[in-house]
């Protein structure tokens, strides 16, 4: 009963669909004891990550049905805000908190800015300005050099208490060390828990329900008497903000940031996939999709190389087998998946359920 | 050849989730004028839409002149000789009257290419098509637009004229007008099929009557007996007051 | 009923041609020379902003042109762009007795020779891409900026596999290299090329639009294209021919953008798509006219803010944007029933 | 005292008049029906009432205040709830949650709850035992879990009419409520709008033009030909008067359209 109200009512509909989430939350709860390796666990970090982010993307997208192409760009900005923050300042807890609530705030102004102009035109073209917007903000990020890093990025430092070096307990348990590091894993875990919790109450909200109705019919929604342009925006705010929490815990696990890292264009693109595959409108698509795509990026390139090599002898083969061509992969499988996959994971596995 | 020029035998027609047409039969004979009466919300509208393949039939078949036309295309189906005026008239608001008169001539690649004693005769029935030649249409009133639209119509020879609703809100006069074209028309030989609520102008002109109700024809005749029967108007149509 | 219209005698057409936007360009240049200061300086940007435009206008016309007519969002035009410059480097590239040699005739065939095969294989792939991405979601906006958007990622990728990933240098031919010295200011030859180019361009569209009857029936079709159908044309076709210009008009647009940078990269299609999207929205989806107004006014903005806050250059387009959307919701010049 | 009123209410498209000059009062307990041939205005005054379209001179009140610069939601906030004459619903829900979602945004001052982001749906059962009451009303209480798009087209219709009933409004107008619908759908839909008016606050406004129906539900007719108001009055009144029955039943030359009623 209570975890039926943690999920605010919105249970997988399929006992398939229980049994991978079930088995994803213990693989991400578990993963620095099951796959204590450096890269190992920051898979499972960037997975943790990207749930954050697919998720916010699907509250606009599934939910409300509004194409934005700037989600990286408050993506950006949340990383941005850590690093700006931590490599200006000090590497104090004040300082990461400023560089948060400061990147929030930019977010939800900009957010709202887009927001209330996109009022004046047409919905459609709504997705060719938040791309222009999105890609002017990325070449301002790379060419205010004093500021960003430019190109190079920031490199910065956190408090100590989450440096690897720094040690919680002298003895490791299950041979895992208990290091700042572990710590900021079970700190993106249990944020991403959170806002993923979050952002399934807010579908399953009176509020929730209007976004459904307006991407049902927006014409009817209006006519009822509900304010379609105040839904929108804050829809928008709203997951402007999550998604700036993405990227601060991007750049909490990466002590890092770039243009390359959070505002590139591919990384939007990434998301447009993930919430396809894993099924729009349904939150947790967000999730299995977002876990398999990492899963896939660490790995495939990897059996995408195996390939390559394998077809030496037709270099036209190993070319397009190349693990650099992994986007035209991606490409491929986006296509094919809005063919012939329109519902994604979730929706499938949901229709199976019921017709059962 | 005798026999029916256009037949529609058990036509269902759906748009989208709604089923709107529910087995439709008629026919419509060789050059007369078939009046196609029915309140709102009948199915007349998707009726002619399904003749000219605007919508496709979900079941049922639609003969033009003997060919099974029900899955042929609509510039097909126009290539056949079929004029088709839609209910909002299909005028292309930027392009001037000229230029509508063009597109509707399929062989004329210049305006000077158009028949010019076929124009002439269209000017006779319809003077404002030629005072507003160089304008654009957008510029029309409603009543010189369906003008324009029923001129476009057939600024070539045609088998079948179709016209959904050429009285809507148009004063008198031009009805006078119109009634003369469609008359001149029918003693052209061409057939001619109309939706009409209007049931004066309908009486006015039509050989025969076909009323439609929820989706079907309930009632097929001539129209000077239909005209005769006051209590079979009303109750087919509802519409004696 | 109407009022201008019912006077007796004969009637004369109304001329009410919308003539504000066209002074939008004359007005940006003159507005920022007094910002620049110097006459030269202000007369070589706007020579190149020009020719930007001109370039920007000739791959946007395809697009606006594509989207007016069958109501298809098109995320993948950029990649036809990229295609077009690509195919260019490999036909230079084969004919260097040509492009190096000293004598322009001879510089100037090379290069139409390699606009003409960039023209003619974007167009082939316009053709593919329509048949297999675009056909199946007809109507549905959606799937279609997800789709095309798709189609762009392999188109690039493929790009990648065939010419390489690296940036390639496109180099112009000798005789279209250097400067025409106008006064104090010095105009690139290849801009005023470019500036020629892409006008003859816009008289030959114009042309088809306003003289012919193809034309006539695109602007029809761009209007209430069911309607097209019920007079026995078929519009899809039409559609389709519409499609493979507009992508060989990007294809020509990519050659002459990868002569006016002198390299070209895999990506570029889909950095010129972000403009060529600020230039319909600014034209009015569906308008030619409006297009070219909007792709020489981003091309002046591009060049002068370029010049004077190169930091904010795309921003300043967007803000060109933003200016015109609130001035006209729609557009410069919205098309009817769009 | 009107509940109701329109003064003057004119729209122009280009040179064409689609409504002209409209003035006419409505008061509440009534049920009118608006009449007139096609293209005679009265789905264009509708959409000039309820605010689907602006009008070019005039003005529409709602108990003494003026909603002619308001957008159509604040229209329908502030009590006027519309029909429509195509179906227009929300397909992909189910129709227990159209049904929620005009109680939610029905006049009580809930409309704020869309705001609420932070309860879980499910468990406002105030809107969810609402919603049922009036599923039960329209006879689709075993529908509730259905997918609207699923549905057929007179339950759709059945469906839209609830939702108007959920709103709550203080005017209910309807569009053409049996366009479509089979012979037996209709005393169904009838019934419905029957039940709206048993609560005296309310106006109902019916256009329609099957004329047997507009005599069984009607307490008034108004009607409109060439944008214009030529007719007004009970039932019996308007059908006796020779302008009606010319302007209706077609245009003979002669008729005088302007200026009656106006």
């Amino acid at each position: 009963m209570t975890l039926n109200r943690l999920l605010s009512n919105d249970l997988p509909r399929s006992k398939l669909l229980t049994a991978v989430l079930l088995t994803l939350f213990l693989l991400l709860a578990l993963a620095p004891f099951i796959a204590p390796g450096v890269n190992a666990l920051s898979v499972a970090a960037k997975a943790l990550i990207f749930i954050v982010l697919v998720a916010s993307f699907d509250l606009l997208l599934g939910y409300t049905g509004i194409v934005s192409f700037a989600h990286t760009m408050f993506f950006g900005i949340g990383a941005y805000g850590v690093a700006i923050a931590c490599s200006r300042w000090d590497a104090t807890w004040l300082s990461l908190g400023l560089g948060i609530v400061t990147a929030l705030i930019l977010s939800l102004l900009l957010a709202l800015a887009i927001g209330l102009f996109s009022l004046r035109v047409r919905a459609i073209f709504f997705a060719m300005i938040t791309l222009a917007i999105a890609s002017a903000f990325q070449t301002l990020a790379s060419q205010l050099s004093e500021i960003t890093g430019g190109e190079d990025g920031l490199n910065f430092r956190l408090p100590d208490m989450l440096a690897s070096g720094y040690m919680y307990l002298e003895q490791p348990i299950f041979g895992v060390s208990i290091s700042g590091r572990f710590l900021t894993y079970y700190i993106l875990f249990f944020a991403a828990l959170a806002m993923v919790l979050a952002l399934l109450r807010i579908v399953n909200s009176p509020f929730g329900r209007v976004l459904q109705a307006i991407r049902e019919n927006e014409f009817r929604a209006e006519a009822i008497g509900y304010r379609v342009v105040v839904y929108r925006t804050i829809s928008s705010v709203l997951s402007a903000l999550f998604a700036t929490m993405a990227g601060v815990m991007l750049a909490l696990w990466l002590r890092y940031n770039g243009p390359d890292t959070s505002l590139s264009f591919e990384i939007m693109l990434d998301v447009l996939l993930i919430v396809v595959i894993g099924g729009m409108g349904t939150i947790y698509g967000s999730v299995i999709g977002a876990v398999l795509f990492v899963i896939a990026q660490s790995y495939l390139q990897d059996l995408l190389k195996l390939g390559s090599d394998a077809a030496s002898g037709l270099p036209w083969l190993a070319a397009l087998l190349s693990p650099d061509r992994w986007l035209l992969w991606l490409g491929v499988l986006f296509v094919l998946s809005v063919y012939y996959f329109p519902t994604g994971i979730v929706g499938r596995l949901r229709n199976r359920a019921a017709k059962l | 050849m005798s026999g029916p020029l256009l037949t529609l035998a058990g036509v269902h027609t759906h748009i989208g989730a709604y089923h709107i047409l529910h087995g439709v039969d008629m026919a419509v004979p060789r050059g007369q004028l078939t009046m196609l009466l029915g309140r709102n919300g009948a199915g007349k509208t998707t009726t002619l839409r399904t003749i000219m393949g605007l919508w496709r039939a979900s079941a049922g078949m639609v003969t033009f002149d003997g060919q099974d036309i029900t899955q042929f295309a609509t510039p097909q189906i126009a290539r056949l000789k079929v004029a088709y005026v839609p209910e909002n008239m299909g005028i292309f608001a930027d392009l001037t009257v000229k230029e509508n008169m063009l597109l509707a001539a399929t062989k004329a690649s210049h305006a000077r290419d158009i028949d010019g004693q076929r124009l002439n005769w269209i000017f006779g029935l319809f003077p404002a098509v030629e005072k507003f030649w160089d304008y654009p249409a957008g510029k029309l009133s409603g009543g010189q637009k369906q003008m324009l639209a029923v001129a476009r119509a057939i600024v070539e020879p045609r088998e079948l004229l179709i016209v959904d609703e050429p009285s809507k809100g148009l004063a008198p006069s031009i009805i006078n007008n119109m009634i003369d074209a469609f008359s001149q028309l029918k003693a052209g030989g061409v057939t001619i099929l109309l939706v009409e609520q209007n049931i004066n102008f309908a009486k006015r002109l039509g050989d025969h009557v076909a009323v439609m109700d929820n989706g079907r024809v309930v009632h097929r005749g001539s129209m000077a007996a239909f005209a005769e029967d006051d209590a079979l108007q009303q109750s087919l149509m509802g519409l004696t007051l | 009923m109407s009022n201008t219209l019912t006077a007796s005698g004969p009637a004369k057409p109304a001329v009410d041609f919308d003539w504000k936007p066209l002074l939008l360009v004359p007005v940006l240049a003159l507005l920022v020379l007094p910002v620049i200061g110097s006459p030269s300086t202000w007369l070589t940007l706007t020579v190149a902003g020009l020719a930007m435009g001109m370039i920007i206008f000739v791959i946007a016309s395809g697009l606006t042109l594509v989207f007016g007519l069958m109501d298809v969002l098109n995320f993948g035009h950029g990649v036809f762009i990229a295609l077009g410059a690509f195919v260019a480097t490999t036909i230079l590239g084969v004919m260097p007795g040509w492009t190096a040699s000293p004598e322009l005739w001879r510089n100037l065939i090379a290069v139409f020779a390699a606009m003409l095969v960039a023209m003619a294989v974007a167009g082939a792939v316009g053709l593919a891409f329509e048949r297999v991405l675009v056909r199946p979601v007809y109507g549905q906006h959606l799937k279609q900026i997800l789709i095309t958007m798709g189609g762009m990622i392999i188109g690039e990728e493929l790009i990648k596999v065939i010419w390489g990933p690296q940036q390639i240098p496109l180099m112009l031919p000798e005789g279209l290299r250097g400067a025409v010295i106008v006064g104090d200011a010095a105009i690139e030859k290849f801009r005023l090329l470019a500036v020629l180019m892409g006008g003859l361009v816009f008289v030959a569209l114009a042309w088809v639009l306003t003289r012919t009857k193809i034309g006539l029936l695109i602007r029809a079709g761009v209007e209430n294209s069911e309607m097209v159908e019920s007079l026995g044309y078929r519009i899809r076709r039409l559609f389709v021919a519409v499609f493979v210009v507009g992508s060989a008009l990007a294809g020509l647009g990519g050659v002459m953008w990868g002569l006016y940078q002198q390299t070209v990269i895999p990506q570029m299609g889909a950095q010129v798509n972000i403009l060529i999207f600020i230039v319909i929205i600014i034209g009015g989806l569906g308008s030619t006219g409006g297009a070219l107004i909007g792709a020489l006014l981003v091309g002046l903005m591009a060049n002068y803010t370029g010049f004077l806050a190169p930091k904010v250059a795309l921003f300043s387009n967007i803000a060109l944007m933003v200016a015109i959307l609130l001035w006209r919701p729609r557009g410069i010049y919205p098309v009817a029933n769009r | 005292m009107a509940l109701l009123s329109t003064t003057g209410l004119t729209i122009r498209f280009g040179g064409h008049v689609a409504v002209n000059a409209v003035t006419c009062q409505f008061a509440p307990g009534t049920l009118t029906a608006i009449v007139g041939p096609n293209g005679a205005g009265k789905t264009t005054y509708f959409n000039l009432i309820s605010g689907q379209l602006q009008a070019s001179s005039g003005s529409v009140t709602l108990d003494d205040v003026d909603l002619s610069n308001l957008s159509a939601s604040a229209r329908t906030r502030a009590g006027l709830g519309r029909a429509f004459q195509l179906t227009n619903l929300f397909p992909n829900l189910t129709v227990l949650e159209n049904v929620r979602l005009a109680v939610q945004a029905s006049r009580d001052g809930t409309h704020r709850r869309g705001l609420n982001l932070w309860s879980i749906w499910s468990d406002h059962r105030e809107l969810t035992d609402r919603a049922r009451e009036i599923l039960n009303d329209v006879a689709m209480q075993d529908r509730a879990d259905s997918v609207v798009a699923n549905l057929p087209h007179g339950d759709q219709r059945k469906l839209e009419v609830a939702m108007l009933m959920a709103l709550e409004a203080s005017v209910y107008m309807f569009d053409e409520p049996t366009a479509g619908m089979s012979a037996d759908e209709v005393p169904k839909v009838l019934d419905l709008i029957r039940k709206l008016r048993k609560d005296k606050r309310n106006t109902v406004l019916l256009v329609e033009h099957k004329m047997d129906v507009v005599r069984e539900l009607a307490d008034r007719i108004i009607v409109l030909h060439n944008g214009s108001l030529v007719a007004d009055g009970d039932p019996a009144t308007v059908i006796a008067s020779p302008i009606v029955q010319e302007a209706y039943l077609g245009m003979a030359p002669g008729v005088q359209t302007n200026g009656v009623g106006a």
